[in-house]
């Protein structure tokens, strides 16, 4: 795939767009792609890396990808400039179930780079705002700057039929930050949404998620109503190379999607 | 490939930029004429030259490998080439044990001063590795690396 | 009394009265001739504790377990005398305080156990003394005179032969007390010094790297080489390592615990007749 | 009256084979260790072992192998697969663990993605089990309900007859029935019996076992902590094991020409599972032990309807510090009771 678009969100974070060179690839990504769905994005020589589809099933033109540069396959994809080719497998994976969530609210919570996926989310909905009730974004950071999608957080904070709540952790806050400063779950039972049919959202570091599913229960969310999105280390993406499986569950087939409920049903020690 | 006189050996020096790197700058200015064989690679100090290094160099082919510093008690870092002159004694002991002919890693002190010795070091290496031919043993074992596995 | 029982008895001095945490000795293995490293915590499973000629596993690797010396507490542990060795080396790299090793000393002569003397590990310095001694006319093993009689063309077939069944199981690595590193060199991947495939060409490049790395270290305990699964005689390359720096600069791996790391150390008249 | 392949006539068999254009492979000593190798003739072959060292995995699924080959130009990628080599083969003289335990892996490598590299060799392998009738303290096939002489995953089975004179012929699949067809003539009709099987003791009851895994209570149980305490986190168990099937993926070239290549991996690793940000959800040995049981008696067969082990035994017997997956369930059935 082609790299037509780059640019940095956050300290070490950067998203790129990426386009199809081939159309027959492109048609079975049109085919196939859905929101939720990751991809094992590579570069030869250096290996290839998992992480979600942050552009949603509504735009299906290109791939968008948001990435820490951490290990050599990311720090490989960093150094690609607009032009390059690198490589995409996938999509794999399940999908959040979007129809279902037809005239429910929806509430979005999510913790520093892990706000890709909700993003695909997100605009998966507000591209077709009408069909949804109320949407509320929890999005918190250690910092402002580890704050990704800056312009899109200006965007839906514009919008009147978002509303956005943002937060960084004590001590991250800039001299001019005017939102909220607290760890997200705090905030979001401060927020205290109405569970009332309404379906929830979490990615976040695991630390996040688990405290955010005690928030959730205390604020009466019902567990099959609460989606997170489990990206786990992964190799093949096809259920064989055996290090994603989380219990019984392959995350890189039968995920990476789950309802709260059925996170619940695996070992908590082994997430 | 037998080893005809067209065998051109491909060498990597591993060299100081303190001593060696300027006794190699010092053989340019002097115009001297040495053998184009050799690859350099300069480094802070001979105490920076991990055996990987060496390691490193034969895996991707080199014929020979050629490594150069201070004098001792030259040292830049005052004893980086003492460090390095115990690891070499170790390394080199190593690699005869495994097989791998010492003669292939050649070692020297070459100070900033001494250009005609880097010109005549590089030659004389060049000529030894090019007696030695292609290190045939190595490259077959990086052929079995791209070849399908054999069952 | 045999050793066992003294030891036995030591253990259970040592437990009850809270001057160890743990005692990490041999209990039964699954077979009549195997014995398993053993975690003893009360009293009533001292007794399951064993010692025999049997017991050859060199249990020093255990004290670096993350985690077990963080506390301050003391650890008793059954040491032959490489076992010893291994600690006082280290100590001298700082990966324990030897203050916490209680030393449960033995060693198997023929079929016989011997108990050596010492709580310390400062204490069983003539022991060490004279296995020094002893170690340059130690009869070598004949595979070893036959390798060091080849020409390095046969010696590099050897190898390339015995690397060639290497399946980078890291077996090697992981018994090995010496091979310590949180991160291994060959996990490391930025950049990527050794293959992590195990076709032949990646196998030569780990051993000879783990072999680099042990150089002057090792004290030919034998554990990497019981646990190779394909049976590649790792005891040699280390046997060859340590004559070596024993022949060039005198050093013994694990003399004492404040012993200058081999590599980490230089004289000024260190031989250097290879270097042109 | 039974079909009987003597002894003597193996090397006609071997030679029959050649020439039909099938690879021989058999056990054979090599370079002081056992394993499965090509052979010109039936004399290079040990049949007489317990067991190989090396599983027969290596020869479906082997330790280091090239997946594919790139060459990046400026303006495109260029990539040519590698597919393993084909040609028919035949492997005279597995272990019925051995044999049953590449069938245990089909389901794996064939649900959803079907791992061409896996189907390739398999589709192109006949497998001639032979009958234990030895067996050592390590042995545990009965324990995992199958037995010296199961012919799960095997295509024709040999029961050996008493001193080592011959075997018992049993086809059992038409690959099987295929492959000696070009022997039918070498084979003799006759009324020699089989020797007796091997003895093979049944060290703990699975189901029991099973039982007690499938409760989640166990999960968090001390049990694990304590059973692997000693494990030092070595690969050896896994890679000698027939069913274990996990491998890692890595790219060995630089940024022109190189390949990918898949090389097993294993669940004892910390790095199998760790994350880039440090986060690694089996971050203990003792959780990656208790995920190497789980997955075997528990996760494995949930989904494929059969244990993802055939009893063979390598962990134990090659394990350096004597641990392995019948002392495991050992305990685990002491627990249960």
């Amino acid at each position: 795939m082609k790299i037509v678009g780059r640019h940095d969100e956050a300290p070490g974070v950067r998203t790129m767009r990426l386009e199809f060179q081939d159309a027959a690839d492109h048609e079975f990504f049109k085919e196939t792609y859905r929101t939720g769905m990751f991809g094992l994005y590579g570069v030869y020589g250096e290996g290839e890396s998992t992480f979600c589809v942050a552009s949603p099933e509504t735009r299906k033109d290109y791939i968008e990808c948001t990435f820490r540069q951490s290990g050599r396959v990311t720090s490989a994809l960093a150094n690609a400039d607009i032009g390059d080719l690198i490589t995409f497998r996938g999509p794999y994976g399940n999908r959040f179930p979007i129809e279902e969530f037809h005239g429910k609210n929806l509430l979005f919570i999510s913790g520093g780079i892990a706000l890709p996926p909700t993003r695909s989310v997100i605009w998966s909905c507000l591209d077709q705002r009408e069909k949804f009730g109320k949407v509320t974004i929890v999005y918190g950071a250690r910092t402002v700057a580890d704050l990704v999608y800056k312009h899109e957080l200006e965007e839906w904070q514009e919008r009147s039929d978002v509303d956005l709540v943002l937060t960084v952790d004590p001590g991250g806050e800039s001299p001019d930050w005017k939102n909220r400063i607290g760890f997200v779950p705090t905030v979001l039972e401060e927020a205290a949404p109405s569970p009332d049919n309404c379906i929830a959202v979490i990615c976040g570091p695991p630390i996040m998620i688990k405290f955010t599913l005690i928030s959730l229960k205390k604020l009466g969310f019902d567990e099959s109503n609460v989606y997170t999105t489990l990206e786990n280390r992964m190799k093949c993406g096809l259920g064989k190379c055996g290090r994603c499986n989380v219990g019984s569950v392959y995350v890189c087939k039968e995920g990476p999607v789950f309802t709260a409920a059925e996170v619940a049903r695996m070992p908590a020690s082994d997430l | 490939m037998p080893m005809s006189e067209t065998f051109e050996p491909e060498i990597i020096a591993f060299v100081c930029t303190y001593c060696t790197y300027a006794g190699a700058d010092l053989a340019g200015t002097s115009r001297l004429k040495y053998a184009p064989n050799v690859r350099i690679i300069r480094l802070p100090c001979t105490g920076r030259i991990s055996p990987m290094f060496i390691l490193k160099a034969l895996q991707k082919g080199a014929d020979g490998v050629l490594i150069s510093g201070c004098h001792p008690g030259d040292c830049h870092f005052t004893h980086g080439n003492y460090h390095a002159r115990r690891r070499w004694m170790v390394f080199r002991a190593l690699l005869d044990f495994i097989g791998i002919p010492p003669e292939r890693v050649k070692y020297s002190w070459i100070s900033a001063a001494e250009g005609v010795k880097f010109a005549e070091f590089i030659n004389s290496v060049t000529e030894d590795i090019r007696k030695l031919g292609p290190f045939e043993q190595y490259s077959q074992l990086i052929e079995q690396t791209q070849a399908p596995a054999s069952l | 009394m045999s050793i066992e029982e003294q030891y036995r008895t030591r253990a259970k001095e040592l437990l009850s009265g809270g001057a160890v945490k743990m005692v990490i000795g041999y209990g039964k293995g699954s077979t009549s001739d195997r014995r398993r490293p053993l975690f003893i915590s009360s009293t009533d499973e001292v007794d399951r504790l064993v010692l025999d000629d049997a017991c050859i596993q060199n249990l020093s690797g255990y004290l670096v377990s993350e985690g077990l010396l963080s506390d301050e507490k003391r650890v008793a542990v059954f040491l032959r005398p490489e076992g010893i060795r291994a600690i006082n080396i280290l100590a001298a790299e700082s990966q324990l305080d030897a203050e916490q090793i209680v030393i449960f000393g033995f060693d198997v002569i023929g079929t016989e156990v011997k108990a050596l003397k010492g709580i310390h590990v400062e204490e069983f310095s003539d022991v060490i003394n004279s296995i020094k001694k002893g170690a340059p006319e130690a009869k070598e093993e004949e595979l070893f005179e036959k390798i060091e009689k080849m020409s390095p063309q046969e010696r590099f077939s050897f190898w390339q032969e015995e690397f060639a069944k290497c399946i980078k199981c890291y077996a090697c690595r992981q018994a090995c007390p010496m091979c310590y590193c949180r991160r291994c060199i060959v996990d490391s991947n930025q950049p990527q010094w050794v293959n992590t495939s195990s076709h032949t060409l990646g196998n030569f490049e780990w051993n000879i790297v783990r072999a680099f790395h042990l150089s002057g270290r090792c004290v030919e305990c034998g554990n990497c080489d019981r646990a190779c699964p394909v049976n590649i005689p790792l005891r040699l390359i280390n046997h060859r390592m340590a004559e070596e720096v024993l022949g060039a600069f005198d050093h013994f791996a694990g003399m004492s615990k404040t012993q200058e790391p081999v590599l980490a150390s230089f004289k000024k008249d260190d031989s250097e007749t290879f270097i042109l | 009256m039974t079909k009987i392949l003597f002894s003597d006539k193996l090397d006609n068999c071997v030679e029959r084979w050649k020439s039909a254009g099938l690879t021989v492979i058999g056990p054979v000593q090599r370079a002081n260790i056992s394993t499965y190798a090509a052979v010109e003739h039936a004399a290079e072959l040990d049949l007489g072992l317990i067991l190989t060292d090396r599983s027969i995995k290596d020869l479906f699924f082997p330790q280091s192998e090239p997946m594919l080959r790139y060459t990046i130009k400026k303006e495109s990628i260029d990539t040519d697969e590698c597919l393993p080599p084909s040609g028919p083969r035949i492997i005279f003289g597995a272990r019925p663990c051995d044999s049953s335990g590449m069938a245990i892996d089909d389901p794996l490598f064939g649900w959803d993605y079907k791992d061409e590299y896996w189907f390739q060799r398999r589709n192109e392998s006949v497998i001639v089990t032979i009958a234990c009738t030895k067996a050592d303290d390590f042995c545990m096939c009965t324990s995992l309900k199958m037995a010296p002489d199961s012919s799960k995953g095997s295509d024709v089975l040999l029961r050996p007859l008493a001193g080592g004179k011959g075997w018992v012929v049993e086809e059992v699949t038409d690959r099987g029935r295929e492959a000696f067809k070009t022997i039918t003539d070498i084979l003799q009709e006759s009324s020699d019996t089989a020797a007796p099987l091997a003895v093979v003791e049944k060290k703990f009851d699975l189901d029991s076992c099973v039982t007690w895994l499938q409760n989640p209570e166990n999960f968090e149980s001390r049990f694990w902590k304590e059973i692997s305490m000693r494990c030092i986190g070595c690969a050896s168990c896994t890679f000698l094991c027939p069913t274990c099937h996990c491998f890692d993926i890595q790219d060995e070239g630089d940024t022109y020409t190189g390949i990918r290549r898949k090389n097993w991996d294993s669940c004892s690793f910390a790095l199998f599972t760790m994350h880039t940000s440090g986060h690694n959800p089996r971050s203990t040995q003792s959780a990656r032990w208790r995920q190497r049981i789980m997955h075997k008696f528990n996760y494995f067969p949930g989904k494929f309807s059969v244990n993802s082990c055939s009893g063979c035994g390598r962990c134990s017997r090659q394990c350096p510090v004597d641990m392995g997956i019948t002392e495991t369930l050992q305990e685990i059935s002491k627990l249960s009771q």
